[in-house]
């Protein structure tokens, strides 16, 4: 019964990521797409927060990779533990989890 | 699996749908079923058939309506949204006295309950938006 | 079987359109006997605040519509606790939207239930369907 | 004082052309000059004569030409940003081999030049957005 | 040669105030309109923020009357010091403040 | 007397097209011989980001564009350090967008200038128009 959260805002500009996060469940799924993907960077203000999400709530974190290639992020920029996807894997994520939820 | 897709930004201004444009073309290749692209809100321009962005840009307009017809997707404009922007199909502009018209091929307008229609209807509803 | 719909509202009204947007679905939601709650979370709790008057910005007060929501059958409207507090309202900002209980005597109840984050998110864990805006 | 007014959003979705409306009115009402209006982004969709809101409703398309031709404002949509979007004048519609247009009466489509001359010649110039 | 900075985003939702405050000179004005003036209800957790652009920085702040009341937001409950002003009282912020710049 | 032109750049690019239309005005711009300054602050760090490849994403790759920004005389690309830090990103991550100094036989130098917070608030201030996208 698994919740696929989609975040797409950026979470230096706005609460939306933040918001998702405190409301996620253990065992839920956040994907990242758009300009939300550049919360993932390594070495950014959020790494604590990402981190906590991961290894405290047990909250599995994605991002979509062409959002990431869009914005020159490189894969090896990304914090570790985060899962990167193409479109083919956001639907199987759609799939694999029961539920979705868009932080618009 | 069986999807509604809803859209609720214009195209260009923002990448809600681009997003869903991708999400849809990658669903449907992997052989899932896209029960309805409702479109909402701002959602109501992408379909809009006198776009003619620059050349050497996608034109997000067409590009449903391109897939609408090879795959018979069901892409439907919210009526109420539309009439507040501007965006009318041949018998709604009759009836509202206006002299032209501006809906792409492959849309169709009508009301919300194709929306909550599609959410029931559907294994998933996936919602794109600003 | 009745799916349970969400509709998340999380923007402030008039600033964008979402707000009466949203209203405008949860009306139309209501024909088609399904479950339906509404959330107010973040900025969304201005959406049931008392007292708006939008009329020197040009724009139409829609919130008494959601007093009506009761007779349409949707009388869950969840508020964030820590929303409000964060904002520096309480729930008396609120108004005051209740519903008449048809299966006790019609006895008038309130729709708004100001909940607490933890609650909110076992709430949305629970839809079968959530309608962002 | 001489004013130019951007306008970055459409109709509805965001306050902004709602501002922006008040804030020309309160300025010519203090006798200022409005010497222009640029809409620029989805702005352009301010300028559609298609739309029909609700009757209980404000019409901001209207509004906006209604004000341009009682004070003779200068309201000017950006062309490239217009091609985008799906906003045409007749003229426009004939060159890009469209059979309708949509421009409601007030608006002029023209260059961005016309915005940096109205930054150019205005002692302020206000920008109203997302 | 002071400066007016118009912010039009929820304080809350979007780091534009944030960013706005950080670049307002002393002298400068900053207006508030559209969602952002629920940020200037008292009790909120701008208001340690706000106090100090006001008394720190000695920056003005004004928030749009007509969009508080579109939000239920009475004046008696603004964080004292924010002066409230009309669409009138703007376009008069413009007239004293020789620049204008918005935060979108 | 020529003007100084802000152009203020604050949200990241493809998530909307503010990125790509404010570099279209700035080429207009650039025909009317006033000042102009590009301001790359918050997000829009990442207008001016290495390696930008939006293809998968079906668009159009437009940061090219910046690189030729100096041909029309456009060669102050401002942008602000606190803003990559918080980003976790350096200036070797912006593309190196350079201009030929006709005053200074064709010498190759950089438009980009990482500046700080404190140095971004002060060139604001000397603007006379400023364009926020």
């Amino acid at each position: 019964m698994a919740m696929l959260h989609i975040v797409n805002k950026s979470p230096f500009e706005r609460n939306a990521l933040k918001s998702c996060l405190a409301h996620a469940l253990s065992g839920d799924a956040v994907l990242l797409i758009e300009d939300a993907v550049i919360g993932v960077v390594s070495g950014s203000t959020l790494v604590t927060e990402l981190q906590q999400a991961m290894n405290g709530n047990a909250v599995k974190l994605y991002a979509l990779s062409p959002d990431l290639a869009a914005r020159g992020v490189k894969a090896e920029r990304v914090l570790e533990g985060i899962q990167l996807v193409d479109y083919a894997g956001f639907v199987d994520l759609t799939v694999a989890n029961e539920k979705t939820q868009s932080w618009l | 699996m069986k999807y509604t897709i809803m859209v609720n930004e214009g195209p260009y201004q923002h990448q809600s749908s681009d997003s869903a444009l991708q999400f849809v073309r990658a669903a449907l290749e992997k052989g899932h079923e896209i029960f309805r692209v409702f479109f909402y809100h701002d959602g109501v321009n992408n379909g809009t058939r006198l776009a003619v962005p620059p050349k050497d840009d996608r034109m997000l307009q067409k590009e449903w309506s391109e897939l609408a017809e090879k795959h018979g997707l069901d892409l439907v404009i919210c009526i109420a949204a539309a009439q507040r922007r501007g965006l009318m199909d041949a018998s709604e502009a009759k009836r509202q006295g206006l002299n032209a018209d501006n809906i792409a091929s492959g849309f169709r307008i009508s009301g919300l309950g194709q929306l909550i229609d599609g959410g029931i209807e559907s294994d998933r509803t996936i919602v794109f938006g600003d | 079987m009745a799916k349970k719909f969400l509709y998340l509202n999380r923007k402030a009204p008039y600033g964008t359109v979402y707000a009466l947007e949203s209203l405008e679905v949860v009306l139309i939601a209501a024909a088609f006997e399904q479950e339906v709650s509404l959330a107010f979370l973040d900025d969304g709790v201005y959406q049931i605040a008392k007292g708006q008057t939008p009329k020197a910005v040009g724009m139409k007060n829609f919130s008494p519509t959601y007093n009506a929501l009761g007779d349409y059958g949707i009388t869950k409207l969840y508020v964030e606790r820590e929303s409000l507090v964060e904002r520096g309202l309480t729930e008396d900002d609120l108004m005051p939207i209740v519903y008449e209980d048809e299966d006790d005597d019609y006895t008038e109840k309130p729709s708004v239930q100001v909940i607490s984050r933890t609650e909110m998110a076992k709430i949305m864990a629970e839809q079968d369907v959530t309608f962002s805006f």
